[in-house]
């Protein structure tokens, strides 16, 4: 299948300086048992998309389809079961997280039967009302002797992936680290914490879980002393190197600083070939443990965006604007055609514009906000953009039960929030 | 896990290098034939499991092998300090801290 | 971006002015920075950043380093000139309202992964649910593999305005640790196969391999089970190696158990203080077997301790309690008894013990030393120094068979040496290497208690039948003196230590099979006791068992029954638990 | 009033096995990587408390060493090695056959010999095993093997700690620090393990080695 959603190669790489993939080396991967062909660089979410594919996943409960919402570690949706064999099989991998690698094959964990034909989806229709919160604690409690009925059907029906049923033959390790400085997280503030504590002379430990260093800065087109961030990146990222050869600093990529304990322990999962191939070679680490006593602990995890809840946010094509910028900018990715933001704050704006610069079309920006002069909606409006104040999306729409989100429904809002009046309807692919 | 400052080692040590022996300060009757069942059930059953500061008696049994005390919080896993057997200032505030438990009787 | 901050116990703030939560200062080795700590301006997140580097490098111990800045001058990467917007005010909204009621509108979702909506919470709220952690509870909010990264703030937002109260007064549920799912490989590192747990060696174990033995764990250790000929069952080879025992000489690895060396003048008097029995007495050159009891007065460990020097003693422990004994030994010596000179020293693995059993073992035995073996001078119970072989070896005469017996201890690192000399010297005997099958087997005839098999935590000397092990005049009131005298302890129907015998002799009893009186009752029936040991004994012919019974000490002759669970009943009779030799004639000879 | 005798055979033919026996007749392994070899020493443990003059006395005039001033303290000539494992517990390290003679020597100039002169020395040389690790890999293979942190600044040359090693207990000491001026792996520890261990924990190290 063509990538219809990525932005053309031969475009001037100056408007996508900070862009991480390299079209020179295509990936063949597989998805749900189709081919597929991302280039080096790309996550699974990001080569799907690239390729227009809109649903991942079913719904846990009612089997709504589901698409990518997210561009990072906090995806809810994109769960995907990896592994070419039954002893390489891992579930619950994200594919906002994963990096795509020849050979790679994955599935949807939400799919049964199938993530287009989907029992659970038809019964979740015509029954959702039936299922309240508590559901399962009211329904499936009597009598218990039929749970182990309910419980076979139930978590096949629902199911996050499955466990391999046969041993890994791969190497895992675990480490004893110490560090006078752990910093969790290598964007700007991480990087710039890791200079700092280096420069005094500190033992440091810096530990992200993306595939580069460079955080949010990846996805942004924000300039620093004049030049793309990337350049600071790598400014940066030179210097922590000089200091890792001497010993006094250990960079971890791929690594998530999943546990924060007792008494400034914590623990890092250190992915070291996953994002390379499905099984690693004979006397090399597939993932590492890292127990680091730390002295002290800076957070530098950076901001999850929040999602506004409206009617029907679940569609896909629904997406955080943080990821759509994230999309276009580092993986010259446009999810869709027509793209309607809705925001409560300006970091909406980004988006709106990045989408613009990419060359697609932005129906709206609707913000919940009064209307205001910033500089960010300045420069939307510059751009031809309408913005629509004190106005919501309150309800997203659809034309048949399985396709992405068609269309927004949007009104305007009295000046606490609380409710609704009057309806517009516009046409859109993406919100 | 615990980073534990061995007071005789003078160092700070993982957790798993030690083994907790319940709570400190209980001293065995001089005379255990005289005491009651009931005396006896309270020295080698019953301890006092507060929320909050506990002393605890615990060996570095991976190391010096030494038995010392810990005064920690129970809620917040923070260590207060650690202190030797022998330590006798800690014997006085401990003094302090049974006087005025006294006085509230078995409220406490 | 909190998670972490939680792990520990920090509890989120609510800040009004960035519409979003922030960390507490609950830890203060931890600090947050850039964005995790509301900051969105590049510029500003960089000085911030660099500050709180070098304060995080002063605080752990770096404050007399010069903060250095000699490296890349000609970017000045920690001074950087950033474009940046002014940002108007964001707005706190969470929930969009629809023109319908929110429970008969489309689907709005909070958690997409386990498809809880904003009806759903405001459901679970109307039913009465008003801390969100039973809201998160009872809808499953944050429950999936995501752990509520984009839903949580948006559920506990929907809960505060249906309560009509501030986010901050709703507060956050906490985030626990992981933050991301991980593989167990990766926590189980290396830690798998044969790596899985320690597995500890006798000096012996290559030569156990060369003669064909299986191995038994007994705690951490690998220890020969039995020696199997050719195509030999267990049965089969340990039938043969206790009859080899009992009719000629066997040779059993008993360097596992724990060996403690005791010095100082108050040994004696410590020994009297943790064992049961008395210690003033032991002569040099003797050995004296001892049971250990807690507090509370029930056996925890057993074992043969010898008096080496006037204040000098070896103290054995079982395999698997060698590690608690030792600590009991100190915990008593620091905190109750520090005025006591007496130090103790783990030598189990100094010492190899080979034991030789069996009506020729002395004939063995004399073909390797020139000691006097004589029974009248070397008697049951004594111990010699001797070569073996050439070999600097101390001999215990004690016996866990019931044959004449005589351990050898030598330096494990001559161990292999005796062991391989034995084995050739024993040719002319037919010496039988045995393992820890037959050893049970062997230790059952003669009714000699394992501590954890035929004891469970709950069983006091006098409900072994073994009053003559608890010494009654010691001065010192010895621990478990003061509990083993408790009410309960005294009662006539504790469960008392017996052995069984079946009606049919080949019938051998389950391990841990129920013992009632009336083979007719209704269940549930009236359990009096269980089995602990259950063997065939080869030399007796006939099945053996040692049980627990209520009262059964009075008992002796009764017949009990056993319901087994194929539904078959077996009947049994209850009788001393000294099933070989009960007079010991054949230890002392 | 103690049990002391010569625990080694008068006739030198008597083959002795060290504890790597398990493994195999040889006592070393390596890779490019590392170089682990058992050593052995006599060993003899020592319990005694400082205030205990007459003791330390006997000590110094048979070894010429001063019991280590603070705790985790080794200290050494050319000669002994005398390794500090708890207030009153030291290890005293002896070329391999001399262990009984130090033992007897030292007995014999304790001056004061009433009985409440508190001491104990204890022959533990086939107790224990001394292994020798070397090699640019030997940090990583300590780093995946224990928690104790082993950088020169927390475990310098000199200093020796008991603490868990593949989930046993070990003695761990920083026995030659990296030479700034050579390219070549100088680092080098020393491990000293119970006997009935060291073969899970040789094993476990050549596994480590495997894989930086």
């Amino acid at each position: 299948m063509k990538q219809i959603n990525r932005v053309r190669q031969n475009r001037s790489s100056k408007d996508f300086a900070c862009s991480r993939i390299d079209f020179s080396q295509p990936i063949h991967f597989s998805f749900n048992g189709k081919e597929y062909t991302g280039v080096l660089g790309d996550t699974i979410a990001s080569a799907l998309l690239a390729n227009g594919i809109d649903v991942v996943g079913r719904s846990f409960k009612y089997g709504r389809p589901r698409g990518i919402v997210t561009a990072g570690s906090d995806e809810p949706n994109a769960i995907l079961q990896l592994g070419n064999c039954e002893a390489t099989q891992v579930p619950n991998v994200r594919a906002t997280q994963q990096l795509i690698f020849e050979g790679l094959e994955c599935h949807s964990t939400s799919g049964w039967p199938s993530t287009r034909f989907h029992l659970m989806g038809i019964f979740g229709a015509l029954f959702a009302r039936f299922l309240p919160p508590g559901f399962y604690y009211k329904t499936f409690m009597a009598p218990a002797k039929w749970w182990k009925y309910y419980e076979k059907w139930i978590r096949k029906g629902a199911g996050l992936g499955r466990s391999p049923n046969r041993a890994d033959e791969d190497i895992y390790e675990v480490i004893n680290q110490h560090a006078d400085v752990l910093i969790v997280g290598a964007g700007a503030a991480g990087l710039s914490a890791a200079l700092g504590a280096s420069r005094m002379g500190a033992r440091v430990i810096l530990a992200d879980e993306q595939n580069e260093f460079g955080g949010s800065l990846l996805s942004s087109n924000i300039k620093i002393n004049d030049r793309c961030t990337r350049d600071w990146i790598d400014a940066v990222v030179a210097e922590l190197i000089n200091y890792e050869s001497q010993g006094q600093l250990l960079l971890l990529k791929h690594a998530t600083v999943n546990g924060y304990h007792d008494h400034n322990f914590l623990t890092i999962h250190e992915r070291c070939t996953d994002h390379l191939k499905d099984k690693a070679a004979q006397n090399e680490v597939r993932q590492r443990y890292h127990r680091v006593r730390a002295k002290q602990v800076i957070l530098a995890t950076g901001a999850l965006e929040r999602p506004l809840v409206f009617a029907n946010n679940d569609l896909p094509g629904c997406m955080l604007a943080s990821a759509i910028s994230t999309y276009i900018n580092r993986y010259q990715v446009i999810p869709g055609n027509t793209l309607v933001v809705m925001t409560a704050n300006d970091s909406g704006y980004i988006a709106a514009i990045d989408w613009h610069n990419a060359g697609r079309r932005v129906a709206a920006v609707v913000d919940t906000r009064k209307s205001h002069a910033s500089e960010l909606s300045k420069q939307v409006k510059a751009l031809g953009i309408t913005i629509i104040y004190q106005s919501a999306v309150i309800e997203a729409r659809r034309k048949r039960l399985n396709s992405r989100v068609c269309s927004a429904v949007i009104m305007s809002m009295d000046s606490t929030g609380d409710a609704v009046k009057g309806v517009k309807k516009l046409f859109c692919v993406t919100l | 896990m615990f980073l534990i400052h061995c007071p005789i080692c003078n160092e700070p040590r993982s957790e798993d290098e030690f083994h907790c022996a319940g709570e400190g300060h209980i001293q065995r009757p001089l005379d255990p034939m005289a005491t009651s069942d009931k005396e006896w059930g309270d020295y080698l059953f019953f301890r006092s499991n507060p929320r909050g500061t506990y002393r605890e008696l615990w060996q570095h049994t991976i190391g010096c092998r030494k038995y010392f005390y810990i005064k920690r919080n129970t809620e917040t896993y923070q260590i207060y300090k650690t202190y030797k057997l022998d330590d006798k200032s800690e014997r006085v505030a401990l003094d302090k801290e049974h006087s005025n438990k006294n006085k509230f009787g078995d409220l406490l | 971006m909190l998670h972490l901050s939680c792990h520990t116990g920090g509890r989120p703030i609510w800040s009004d002015a960035l519409c979003a939560f922030l960390a507490d200062d609950f830890n203060k080795e931890m600090q947050c920075v850039g964005a995790a700590n509301g900051q969105y301006a590049l510029d500003k997140i960089i000085e911030e950043s660099v500050i709180a580097g070098i304060n995080a490098a002063k605080l752990s111990g770096n404050e007399n380093h010069d903060f250095s800045s000699n490296v890349n001058k000609e970017l000045d990467i920690l001074k950087p000139k950033v474009e940046t917007y002014l940002a108007s005010k964001a707005q706190a909204i969470f929930h969009i309202p629809h023109a319908k009621a929110t429970f008969m509108a489309p689907k709005q979702f909070v958690d997409f992964q386990l498809d809880v909506t904003a009806a759903g919470i405001e459901l679970a709220v109307a039913e009465g649910f008003e801390s969100i952690e039973h809201v998160k509870r009872y809808t499953a909010l944050g429950f999936g593999t995501d752990q509520g990264k984009i839903s949580n703030i948006n559920g506990m937002a929907i809960v505060a305005k249906k309560l009509k109260q501030s986010i901050a007064e709703t507060g956050t549920t906490i985030f626990r640790p992981n933050y991301t799912p991980v593989t167990f490989d990766a926590i189980a590192g290396r830690n798998v196969n044969s790596f899985f747990d320690v597995e500890r060696y006798t000096p012996l174990h290559r030569e156990h391999i060369k003669l064909g033995a299986l191995f038994e764990d007994v705690g951490q250790w690998k220890r020969p089970w039995y020696y199997p000929d050719d195509n030999e069952t267990m049965n089969e080879a340990v039938a043969r190696e206790c009859l080899a025992v009992r009719s000629g000489v066997g040779l059993l690895d008993a360097s596992t158990l724990g060996k403690i060396d005791i010095q100082g003048k108050d040994a004696r008097e410590f020994l009297n203080r943790v064992y049961t029995n008395a210690w003033s007495k032991l002569p040099v050159g003797r050995c004296r077997y001892g049971l250990m009891c807690g507090e509370d007065g029930m056996v925890f460990d057993d074992g043969v301790t010898a008096c080496l020097a006037e204040n000098h003693f070896i103290m054995t422990t079982t395999t698997g309690g060698a590690a608690h004994v030792y600590q009991w030994l100190e915990i008593w010596h620091q905190t109750e008894w520090p005025e006591l000179d007496v130090y103790f020293t783990t030598v189990t693995d100094q010492w190899a013990t080979m034991t030789i059993s069996g009506p020729k073992a002395r004939f063995l035995l004399a073909k390797m030393t020139d000691i006097d073996l004589n029974p009248e001078s070397f008697k049951f119970m004594d111990w010699r120094e001797a070569d073996v072989v050439g070999v600097p070896s101390r001999i215990f005469r004690i016996s866990f068979t019931g044959e004449q017996s005589y351990e050898i201890n030598v330096p494990a690192n001559y161990a292999v040496v005796v062991w391989e000399k034995l084995l050739e010297y024993g040719q002319e005997f037919e010496l039988t290497p045995y393992g820890t099958g037959t050893m049970h087997v062997l230790r059952a005839e003669k009714g000699f208690i394992i501590v954890g098999q035929d004891t469970d935590g709950s069983v006091t000397p006098a409900d072994l039948n073994m009053g003559w092990a608890v010494a009654k005049n010691k001065p010192f009131s010895f621990i478990g003196q003061r509990g083993m005298n408790r009410e309960d302890c005294l009662r006539e129907d504790r469960k008392q230590l017996v052995g069984l015998k079946t009606k049919h002799p080949n019938q051998v009893l389950p391990e841990g099979a129920q013992i009632i009186l009336q083979p007719n009752q209704p269940i549930p029936m009236k359990m009096v006791g269980h089995v602990t040991s259950s063997y065939f004994s080869a030399a007796l012919g006939h099945s053996i068992a040692m049980a627990v019974v209520k009262n059964g000490i009075n008992k002796l002759g009764d017949s009990v029954y056993l319901p087994l669970d194929n539904g078959e009943t077996v009947e049994a009779n209850i009788c001393s638990p000294i099933f070989y030799d009960p007079e010991g004639a054949k230890q002392n000879v | 009033m103690y049990n002391c005798y010569q625990q080694t055979p008068s006739d030198l033919s008597i083959k002795k096995q060290l504890s790597m026996y398990h493994i195999s007749t040889e006592i070393k392994a390596s890779n490019a990587h590392y170089l682990l070899e058992e050593v052995e020493y006599g060993h003899l443990n020592i319990r005694v408390g400082r205030e205990n003059r007459c003791f330390t006395q006997a000590l110094h005039d048979v070894t010429g060493l001063q019991l280590p001033k603070t705790s985790l303290q080794v200290v050494q000539n050319d000669e002994f090695r005398l390794y500090w494992i708890s207030p009153d517990e030291f290890l005293l390290l002896v070329a391999v056959g001399r262990e009984f003679e130090i033992e007897k020597k030292i007995r014999a100039n304790i001056k004061n010999t009433d009985s409440a002169n508190h001491y104990a020395i204890l022959n533990v040389s086939s107790a224990q095993a001394f292994l020798k690790l070397s090699g640019s890999r030997a940090q990583s293979i300590i780093k995946k093997s224990t928690a104790y942190d082993i950088h020169p600044s927390n475990l310098p040359v000199g200093k020796a700690v008991t603490t868990t090693f593949a989930k046993t207990q070990v003695i761990l000491c920083r026995t030659k620090e990296k030479d700034l001026n050579t390219t070549s792996n100088s680092e080098e520890y020393s491990i000293i393990v119970r006997r009935s261990f060291s073969d899970y924990v040789w094993r476990w190290i050549v596994d480590a080695g495997k894989r930086e």
